[in-house]
């Protein structure tokens, strides 16, 4: 009984963590992209 | 076909030759190998009995770390003043470098196990029973095979910055078939008059060398090209 | 199509919020408890399929590795990527359930049963394909570097577990049966169906992970080629 | 006749070369200036066949030349910055090797006379790697030249030569000429340009914004003010 509850622990504990690795990476690149467009918005590079 | 070997074999000369005037990889590699077995004497005591039965093992571990050393070296050489650029220009088809590289990488292999083979088994007292030809047959084989997946993949990994740490890495994991199966074919050989069980091994290892060689040479242009 | 891939994802959540709470009644009450072996033997349903997930995975990842080499393009090469991080986590769940498997059947944290060291050489290939994909240049070139070895890994993991079983019955003939699973005899039909089910469930979540990968792995694409684009534009303005 | 229509090449979404279209017929020799990062050396690259173009075509006496080619390879020559020479094999062994690969007939008094114009042939059995900067250049011209291209690429050839070495590539371009075979090079020393190009392009920021007539210029001052005000422009 322990061992089976080791096991499916991990399990949910492995794949919970690459889903909050994913949201996390996905947040990141949010902001990101979101302090881009205002980069991009500011006439400095739109001016040649 | 024969213009291809041609350019494998001028390639192949090339390093060859300039491996002749320095000698160094070779040197290194030998000494290597003789440090490795030392350094398993010493992990294994060489008087117990026990040091008997890792002897097949230690010809093949011997074999592979000398020579991931010499396959680094042997495409991290090209980048050189951007050698590779100028095999790339040759009128020369990828496959002959391919080929070239892993001649002389077999060769510089073998002159490596000349020494360190008969070398373990000096220093362990230890008699050989089986077949020496079939030792022979199963060691080109093996060391076939790994120099086939070995150059290749040290091509690959020579256009990252640290190579010499990446090339183990790829290797070791797609060596692990061949590296089974030799040591097992070897341990037959060595141990018993009958080779009989060795044979599906070698098999195996033969198989392995067959479909490795032909994968290798349809992808190696694209480790060559450039973007 | 941008609002159909959107409820697509919707859909596979729900679903996989519906499935979840169902696979475990299944595995944990409804199925039978394995006489021989007692309760551990329901790490099974999960063990196996987190390995088929991560064979698939890399079969996967074999197969955009050969397309992208044919037809270069970004989007393959992304997917190839995220499929192999996936299936990274899928082989480490399949080693370590197998390890605790193996603890509870034959009372060792570590037997080299063919299907574990294949699975554990498997996980290795891929940390190393990962590695390839860490390196740095243009998309393209990585492209290529990483789906030469997707290949050639893809092709070495059969023969890794022929090489394992020759090997392993070599050393001690018929300890488990060539069976489906080692606990020997057949299957249950309740069994069956609470395998086949949670091998279902794993395999929409592998689905849902590689849709939500993707998505993620293009936005950071974009973010890259938005700085390059601001990039060209300084450059220009210095000359 | 080399024809280079409409090549474009774009690294990590960076325009490198846009649209350059040139032809550059047999017997002529043609230069191409312009500022650093241009893309001039990315440009001979892709003609060269070490880089892939994005877009566009380089055709060879009107076949479209196939990345990767052997036929194609050998007839063009071409000179990097890099010498593509291995450091620890002397100049008669290098040479020797690169004219095997290209099939190089009367290898062995090619090389001679050669190491000869070049004035190496004193140094011909010392290790590359100990050269100068200046040798290096030297035995790398006398590499390209080895197999006796149609196509001569040469990038920068006189950086880092001596005087009798720059009269020596001067010289032997100039007879090419003469045999109808081409020359494109790349060069920041306009008294070069002067002296042997019969025509010029000026490449800026992977476009041509210039190229001369043909039959050269009047007297070097002219070629000067030409190139400033077309980079200027």
């Amino acid at each position: 009984m322990f061992y089976l509850f080791l096991a499916y622990s991990t399990i949910w504990a492995a794949i919970a963590a690459y889903i909050a690795i994913l949201g996390r990476r996905q947040k990141e690149l949010k902001k990101e992209l979101n302090e881009l467009k205002q980069w991009c918005s500011e006439d400095y590079f739109q001016v040649r | 076909m024969i213009s291809v070997i041609r350019d494998a074999l001028i390639i192949a000369g090339k390093d060859i030759v300039s491996e002749l005037k320095s000698k160094q990889t070779v040197g290194m590699m030998v000494i290597f190998s003789i440090l490795v077995i030392m350094i398993f004497s010493f992990a294994f005591d060489p008087v117990d009995r026990i040091i008997r039965n890792v002897i097949p093992g230690l010809i093949w571990v011997i074999t592979i770390f000398s020579g991931i050393l010499g396959l680094n070296r042997s495409f991290v050489s090209e980048f050189e003043n951007s050698c590779l650029s100028g095999l790339r220009l040759a009128p020369v088809d990828p496959v002959s470098i391919y080929l070239g590289k892993a001649a002389a990488n077999f060769i510089f292999v073998s002159i490596v196990q000349l020494f360190s083979v008969p070398l373990l088994f000096i220093l362990f007292d230890y008699k050989l029973k089986g077949s020496f030809i079939w030792l022979l047959a199963i060691i080109f084989v093996g060391t076939f095979g790994f120099i086939i997946i070995g150059t290749f993949l040290a091509g690959l990994a020579a256009n990252a910055k640290n190579s010499e740490m990446l090339l183990p890495l790829l290797l070791l994991p797609l060596l692990s078939p061949l590296v089974i199966a030799a040591v097992q074919a070897t341990r037959v050989v060595i141990e018993n008059e009958s080779f009989g069980e060795a044979i599906s091994w070698i098999r195996l290892m033969a198989g392995y060398d067959l479909l490795f060689t032909a994968v290798c040479i349809l992808l190696f242009e694209y480790i060559l090209e450039d973007t | 199509m941008r609002l159909c891939s959107k409820y697509i994802d919707k859909a596979l959540f729900y679903v996989l919020v519906i499935f979840f709470p169902i696979i475990l009644y299944l595995v944990f009450v409804w199925s039978p408890i394995e006489k021989v072996m007692g309760p551990a033997q329901k790490i099974f349903y999960f063990h196996v399929g987190c390995a088929w997930v991560a064979f698939l995975a890399f079969f996967i990842v074999g197969i955009y590795s050969v397309w992208s080499l044919i037809r270069p393009n970004i989007n393959s090469f992304i997917t190839a990527g995220v499929s192999a991080e996936i299936g990274v986590l899928f082989t480490s769940i399949a080693l370590v359930t197998g390890m605790i498997w193996g603890k509870t059947s034959w009372n060792t944290w570590w037997s080299w049963e063919p299907r574990l060291v294949t699975t554990g050489i498997l996980w290795f290939i891929y940390v190393a394909y990962l590695f390839i994909r860490k390196m740095d240049g243009p998309w393209q070139k990585i492209s290529k570097l990483s789906s030469v070895f997707g290949i050639v890994g893809c092709l070495n993991v059969p023969i890794v577990f022929m090489a394992t079983r020759w090997w392993n019955t070599k050393l001690h003939p018929i300890v488990f049966g060539e069976g489906k699973n080692e606990t020997g005899g057949g299957l249950d039909p309740e069994m069956l169906l609470t395998l086949v089910f949670s091998l279902l469930t794993i395999t929409l979540l592998y689905v849902f992970l590689m849709r939500k990968g993707v998505e993620i792995e293009r936005m950071r694409m974009v973010v890259k080629n938005c700085k390059n684009e601001i990039m060209n534009k300084l450059t220009i303005r210095e000359d | 006749m080399l024809e280079i229509k409409n090549l474009t090449k774009v690294i990590s979404r960076r325009p490198i070369i846009k649209n350059v279209s040139l032809t550059l017929n047999d017997g002529e020799i043609m230069a191409v200036l312009g500022p650093n990062g241009a893309g001039k050396s990315t440009l001979f690259k892709c003609v060269a066949g070490l880089l892939k173009p994005t877009n566009g075509e380089i055709m060879i006496d009107g076949k479209k030349l196939k990345t990767g080619s052997v036929s194609a390879k050998k007839r063009i020559g071409f000179l990097g910055h890099d010498s593509f020479l291995y450091s620890n094999m002397t100049p008669v062994e290098n040479l020797m090797f690169y004219g095997k690969l290209y099939r190089v007939n009367d290898l062995e008094n090619k090389i001679e006379r050669l190491l000869k114009e070049t004035g190496l042939f004193l140094f011909k059995d010392v290790p590359v790697g100990s050269f100068s900067k200046g040798m290096v250049q030297k035995l790398a011209i006398a590499r390209v030249l080895l197999p006796e291209p149609e196509i001569l690429l040469l990038d920068e050839p006189h950086s880092g030569l001596d005087q009798s070495a720059v009269l020596f590539l001067n010289r032997y371009i100039l007879d090419r000429k003469k045999t109808g075979k081409s020359v494109l090079f790349i060069s920041h020393d306009l008294n070069a340009v002067y002296g042997l190009a019969d025509r010029a392009v000026v490449l800026k920021n992977g476009k041509i914004v210039e190229a001369s007539g043909e039959g050269g210029w009047e007297n070097l001052d002219r070629l000067k003010t030409w190139y400033e005000q077309a980079v200027a422009g």
